[in-house]
């Protein structure tokens, strides 16, 4: 079903596409991002971009969108070469991007983020008025609840992720470029973006569409465009393909994202009893009176909506917020007055959520971030044995298999999918009993997720770890999970084992099952 | 918190609970002139405050300028060095400028001094601005390095000395120098004039002009500025050079109120004025921060020290509580933000 | 009764710790209430406490001025508030200001000194001096003092100047690069007793103490004390003490009889020398009996 | 980008472009070395370079405790203040220490009074690392508040003057405290080698202890740090008390050098520290610094004002030409680190 031929559009659909890249190539000093790229974007239709993590997608985008200049190629609008001198003037003709990292400045409302650079003036100064009105309805026409004058950083990720689309609908332009706007959306509002999308695509407007949740990105999609390691593999309209095409172009093979081990489970490892924490504004819970435990050898994985509580009950567990109430037992110990480090050394880790700000530390090579957390284990007396801790990177890198050679490199070099693997290998090696994992494949492509699946699996059955983590996707439920719960505000709302569907474990979670 | 920050862009309205918490800087001011007020009977009339609030302009000035500053997310610490440096060159240019090529003296008019002094100022502000922005030199350490080439500078100027007797003569046609200093417009010296006008314009830019919410945004999240448009380098140079500018204005004021000006004028005002914009509520993080809650920040400092010296209290103990009173302000203000860090 | 404000320089320098102290007692001791303040060399400050007097109604203001020229400005407004302006130590630069100028005779002192200074090292051979704050009028006044004596023998040698701006500490590391460039150098000549006390440290460190002549300025405790052991050759007593209590009490003169005590503005009193001749003399700081 | 940055943890591994980066600094020194030598016959000489590296110690022993607090990502203004109330605490106890009730003056060891000074300098520093790590009151602020108290209760112990004399008395079985100042072992002048080796200690520390690593860690990403188990609040407090200890030696070592200890001693000298630290290449954010390199800026800055005197550089220019250094070395560092902001 791979149309070799169709790597070069076919002359026929010419009409209909509205822009295009020409043999786009771009290199980060000795990274080539892209190995020139030819890419079309068709007039009223969603044209999706697949590929796994560092494929290039992003780069591509930032290309078409005037925020960096290629290498080499061009770009051609409306049958003629352009060049951007910068994202305003991408945006002056009709171009607007939705960032992959959200790109909102948290001090200000959500009005001011919507309308900055982009101010509606008059001779005295700005327009408030109209620019709050503007706001509201772009806010009812994204079905969210938000006041313009809310400040952007106490809203949850989801709403600042609405927020950032709005900001790209405010623009009206032609082509609206969509980098993973879904990646912290619930169900429902993942719902009402594609009846924006849809609506927009009638009118005539052309979305670029970027998803790691490949379903969800086929209900929208016109066209398919897969990307591997900076060169486009495959290109097809939606009829042509399915799931498994995408799969296979982008990575070569179709991934299995692996079954539960048949690991010998032993006494529960991790008990949570009666557990609430306080939530942000500190009027409700957002763990709520939650009990839970989880056997040695046992994977568990735990699913829900934005805004659970997954986060806050792991890192609750893990030390870093307080509990209002309620016990954490490690091997029947009990270690809810124990700090961040006394937990690591009674044997309680966590993969945080979000590796770029509490994962690793920018600053550090590869090998200095996996040794991190053990340091005590190559301290002889008063000083850090370098041999002792060369053997322990050695040890990790070898365990999570993080492509890299000796760990001296720095951290920020590796793709997203070894950064992962870096921050669950320096909790590995403190040699733990549970592992936590919040959200562990968030971000990272199917191949790496694959990967940290099978890592996950491994440990549990060699070392008999008890692993708990959380994801969003259901798909990532029923992978190497020996038991899936449910979270719904706070509390556990269901409890599966792994022999359930799809559609009862969304349901369990509140979110409408669609089609 | 939602109350608090949306202050920030200076939506007019007001609610109880902004102020009770915008309103620390305004209870400690409240506070101090209340206790004065008891210790000494001279403290409270509104002779005594006018003075007070002149002696605030000159800080007032830099406070304002560096408020800009940290809005953005800098730090200028070349603030007092500029204050000095355009006093001096002011001085200068009062003394008459001479040619040697034509042989004969020029005798600047006033308003021709102020504007070439806000010139100067302008181009010391520009100068870390485009270290800052373009070379990317730490603000931190691009206006250390000016504080101290200013300063060298003014001291090589006039060689050490002090320019004297500003107030020029009617023959030359420069007078009207100290009226900037002495005179005052219905009772209001000049100096507290001028800064209500300069607090009154900052503040307006803030909350209701483009520019305002740039530099809001780019002190926020400068990459979301940019990628959102704000030409953010742009920014950046404007708010050192605005802060040059109005170290220059308060050179200006403080030399006219001295009739004189001196190369050392203005050492360690930074801290100051640094100080004042923190108590004020402002984060050195960028972002955050209002003109009003620095003019508080700035009252407090001033109607502090000056009710310290009124009641007669030692010059150490003065040290003292200026420490203690911007930590304990600042102690408020973390908690109020939750404790965002540096 | 009423208020005496007192502002002094930098009472963290003993001389001027000194003139507000006497100045203070002896308010105090006819009667006053008295306010000591200090400027640190700072017109904008001095300007400000100049402000507060006014403020606090002061009968009279004892003022140290921070710079000869930045200071009129400040004395300018005491005045047109209506309250008399004494100026002790050091002049301002426009006279009909203030009701009285009484300082030590700095160009008298720095010839003295330099004198005592030349007839220790024996008019030969070659120094250093160290200069002390520019924006300081009594600074080029000392040096000038020195140079008119000193460059009558031309068989002594000035090697280098350097601005250590009053302070010890800054005494010490100049003098230390200065022994660098000049070892051979016989004498220091300073322009206050703070930066010899440096150099003497400097000399000390770098073993060159002995047969060095060392000639301070001003009298300080610590001086003396530094003359008993040898290590400074002489120090110029500034009559602080005398002058301060002085000028407190022209002031309460003024004040109570609306009249002068002394008809002419600039007083000068005339600075004494201290050496080991004499210094057991020296009764308490800045106090010399005769 | 790797191999500078692996210099940071102190890695002991040489390669050509680590030193030709590092060496900016290390240039900078060389490069002024040569030039004062050439203009003038008596810079290059062993004497000489033994007493400018005994200026250098005073700063070089401030600019190392910088270091640690620059590294986890804060400021210590404080450290010039501590210098000062540490030099006044330990000339007071030499004067003997007064217990009322019993009626006898005490007049503890030297050994006593520098650990006495240094537990001093300790609960300064404790004080800042409170506010800091546990009420979250920014560094600049709260060390800003702490440079004033801490100078004036320098003020207030002493009443503004100064102790004089030192160095003790035979009967008292106190004396000594001027060896620290005026000795030398082999030659060299006992500052310069309690900076050597406080350097060393310190350095090894950093590179070799769990500690060292910690610093790193929660400069580098605070957060992620406290999630690998890294005390980020234990570490940050150390930091600001071995600040405090580190500018409590270098008040003993200046006045044990003066033989008398001023209240004002170490005013500003937080600056020429942090300039120190930035010239030697660390990053203000934090996470990126050596002892290797801040002893590098400390001996560029020290070498250089040395040598302005030596040849009779005005005082004037001697502050333009180190603003100028400043600037001019952190325009090389921002090169290489590609610019980070802050
Ligand atoms: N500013 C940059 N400097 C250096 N390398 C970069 C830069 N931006 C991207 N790269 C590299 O270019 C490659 C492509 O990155 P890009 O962000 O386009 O991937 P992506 O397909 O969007 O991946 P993801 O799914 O993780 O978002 C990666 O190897 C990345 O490391
Ligand atoms: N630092 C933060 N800034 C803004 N919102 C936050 C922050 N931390 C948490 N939230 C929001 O608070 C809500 C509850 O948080 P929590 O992260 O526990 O939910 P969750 O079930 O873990 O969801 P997810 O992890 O998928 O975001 C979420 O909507 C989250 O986006
Ligand atoms: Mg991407
Ligand atoms: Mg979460």
């Amino acid at each position: 079903m791979t149309v070799q031929g169709s790597l070069q559009p076919a002359a026929g659909r010419i009409g209909d596409v509205v822009m295009s890249a020409r043999d786009v190539a771009k290199h980060y000093g000795a990274v080539q991002a892209l190995k020139g790229v030819n890419f079309d974007i068709h007039r009223g239709q969603v044209t999706t971009l697949f590929g796994e993590n560092g494929a290039g997608k992003s780069t591509l985008m930032k290309i078409l969108s005037g925020i960096v200049t290629p290498t080499h190629g061009e770009i051609i609008l409306d049958g003629k070469p352009v060049v951007f001198a910068n994202a305003t003037d991408a945006l002056a003709q009709g171009i607007s991007i939705i960032h992959q990292e959200l790109a909102l400045a948290p001090n200000l409302n959500v009005r001011d983020n919507i309308f900055m650079g982009r101010e509606i003036r008059t001779a005295t100064g700005v327009n408030f008025a109209e620019e709050s009105r503007i706001t509201r309805e772009l806010m009812a026409e994204l079905e969210e609840d938000i006041d313009p004058l809310t400040p952007v950083e106490d809203l949850r990720l989801g709403q600042q992720q609405i927020v950032e689309i709005a900001r790209a609908l405010q623009a009206n332009s032609r082509i609206l470029i969509m980098d993973e706007p879904t990646s912290a959306l619930s169900a429902s509002e993942v719902e009402v973006l594609f009846k924006v999308i849809r609506d927009l695509t009638a009118k005539g407007v052309s979305i670029v569409y970027i998803s790691h949740h490949l379903e969800e990105a086929l209900t929208v999609t016109h066209h398919a465009v897969v990307l591997r390691d900076g060169m486009m593999t495959a290109n097809a309209p939606r009829s042509e393909i399915n799931l498994e095409w995408i799969v296979r172009n982008m990575v070569g093979e179709n991934f299995d994202l692996g079954s539960p081990p048949e690991s010998e489970m032993g006494a529960p490892a991790l008990v949570i009893d009666d557990l609430c924490v306080p939530d942000r504004s500190g009027q409700g819970n957002a763990v709520d009176h939650l009990d839970l435990s989880v056997k040695a050898g046992e994977i568990v994985c735990i699913y829900g909506l934005m805004g659970a509580g997954r986060t806050e009950l792991m890192e609750c567990v893990a030390g870093r917020l307080k509990a209002s109430s309620g016990a954490v037992r490690l091997m029947g110990a009990d270690v809810s007055r124990l700090s961040i480090a006394q937990r690591i050394e009674a044997g309680l880790v966590l993969v945080p959520e979000d590796r770029q700000r509490d994962g690793l530390v920018q600053t550090m090579s590869v090998g200095q971030n996996l040794s991190l957390a053990s340091i005590g284990a190559f301290t002889r007396g008063l000083f850090t044995s370098r041999g002792d801790e060369q053997t322990v990177i050695d040890t990790s890198i070898k365990e999570v298999t993080v492509k890299t050679d000796g760990g001296d490199a720095m951290i920020g070099s590796l793709s997203g999918g070894n950064q992962q693997k870096v921050v669950i290998g320096k909790m590995l090696a403190t040699q733990p009993d549970v592992i936590l994992l919040d959200e562990p494949s968030r971000g990272i492509d199917v191949g790496a997720k694959a990967e940290v699946f099978k890592l996950l699996a491994r440990t549990a059955q060699e070392r008999g770890l008890a692993v708990v983590y959380t994801t969003s996707e259901v798909g990532e439920c029923l992978s190497v999970a020996h038991r899936i719960i449910v979270m719904r505000r706070g509390r556990i709302s269901a409890e599966f084992d792994h022999t359930v569907s799809k559609e009862d474990i969304m349901a369990a979670s509140g979110e409408a099952v669609h089609h | 918190m939602a109350d608090i920050t949306s202050t920030s862009t200076g939506s007019g309205g007001m609610n109880i609970g902004k102020i009770l918490l915008e309103g620390r800087a305004f209870f400690a001011l409240v506070a101090i002139i209340i206790v004065f007020s008891i210790l000494s009977p001279v403290y409270f009339s509104v002779g005594n405050f006018l003075i007070m609030s002149s002696h605030v302009a000159i800080f007032g000035l830099l406070a304002i300028g560096m408020l800009l500053v940290i809005l953005n997310g800098g730090i200028d610490l070349s603030v007092g060095s500029t204050l000095g440096l355009s006093g001096v060159v002011a001085g200068a240019l009062m003394q008459g400028v001479e040619i040697p090529a034509a042989g004969v003296i020029l005798y600047p008019p006033v308003w021709a001094v102020v504007v070439l002094t806000l010139c100067l100022g302008a181009f010391v502000g520009a100068i870390n601005g485009v270290l800052i922005a373009f070379f990317r030199v730490p603000a931190f350490v691009a206006t250390l390095g000016m504080l101290y080439v200013a300063r060298g500078v003014a001291l090589l100027m006039t060689n050490g000395l002090t320019f004297n007797n500003l107030s020029g003569s009617e023959a030359l046609g420069n007078t009207g120098f100290d009226w900037l200093g002495f005179n005052r417009i219905g009772g209001v010296p000049i100096g507290v004039i001028v800064l209500a006008v300069v607090a009154v314009v900052v503040g307006v830019t803030l909350a209701r002009t483009a520019f305002g919410r740039w530099l809001y945004a780019s002190g926020g999240n400068e990459r979301a500025a940019e990628l959102s448009g704000v030409p953010t380098k742009m920014v950046q140079i404007s708010v050192y050079v605005l802060s040059g500018m109005c170290a220059a204005i308060a050179g200006l004021v403080l030399s006219s109120q001295l009739t004189s000006a001196g190369p050392t004028a203005g050492t360690t005002y930074e801290l100051t004025a640094i100080a004042a914009v923190v108590i004020g509520g402002a984060a050195l993080t960028g972002g955050r921060g209002t003109v009003r809650g620095t003019m508080l920040g700035a009252f407090v400092i001033g109607f502090l020290s000056d009710g310290l010296v009124i009641i007669g209290v030692s010059a150490y103990w003065q040290t003292v509580f200026t420490g203690a009173v911007i930590v304990l302000a600042v102690l408020l203000n973390s908690l109020q933000y939750g404790g965002k860090k540096r | 009764d009423g208020l005496i404000s007192i502002i002094v320089n930098d009472p963290a320098n003993p001389y001027w710790f000194t003139e507000g102290e006497v100045a203070k007692a002896t308010a105090e001791e006819l009667g006053y209430e008295a306010n000591v303040a200090a400027h640190k060399g700072d017109t904008n400050a001095e300007s400000t406490l100049v402000d507060t007097a006014i403020t606090n109604q002061a009968k009279a203001i004892i003022l140290d001025p921070a710079n000869a020229d930045g200071s009129v400005g400040a004395v300018k407004k005491a005045v047109e508030a209506g309250i008399p302006v004494f100026i002790v130590n050091a002049e301002i630069n426009e006279s009909g200001l203030a009701k009285a100028q009484l300082v030590s005779n700095n160009a008298q002192g720095a010839a003295l000194g330099a004198m005592a200074w030349v007839d220790a090292i024996g008019g030969e051979g070659s120094f250093v001096e160290l200069f002390g704050a520019p924006s300081d009028n009594n600074a080029q006044t000392r040096s000038n003092g020195f140079e008119t004596v000193l460059s009558q023998y031309p068989d002594l040698e000035k090697k280098a100047q350097e601005v250590a701006n009053w302070d010890r500490t800054q005494g010490y590391t100049k003098m230390q690069s200065m022994l660098q460039a000049n070892p051979d150098i016989k004498g220091v000549i300073s322009g206050n007793d703070e930066m010899a006390l440096g150099a003497i440290a400097a000399l000390k460190e770098a073993g060159k103490m002995d047969g060095m002549v060392v000639g301070g300025f001003d009298g300080s405790p610590d001086s003396v004390d530094a003359i008993k052991a040898g290590e400074l050759t002489y120090t110029v007593l500034q009559p602080v003490a005398v002058f301060a209590e002085d000028a407190v009490r022209q002031a309460d003169h003024f004040i109570t009889t609306g009249e002068l005590k002394v008809a002419e503005e600039k007083q000068l009193f005339d600075c004494m020398l201290i050496d080991e001749s004499n210094v057991d003399n020296y009764t308490a700081a800045f106090t010399l009996e005769q």
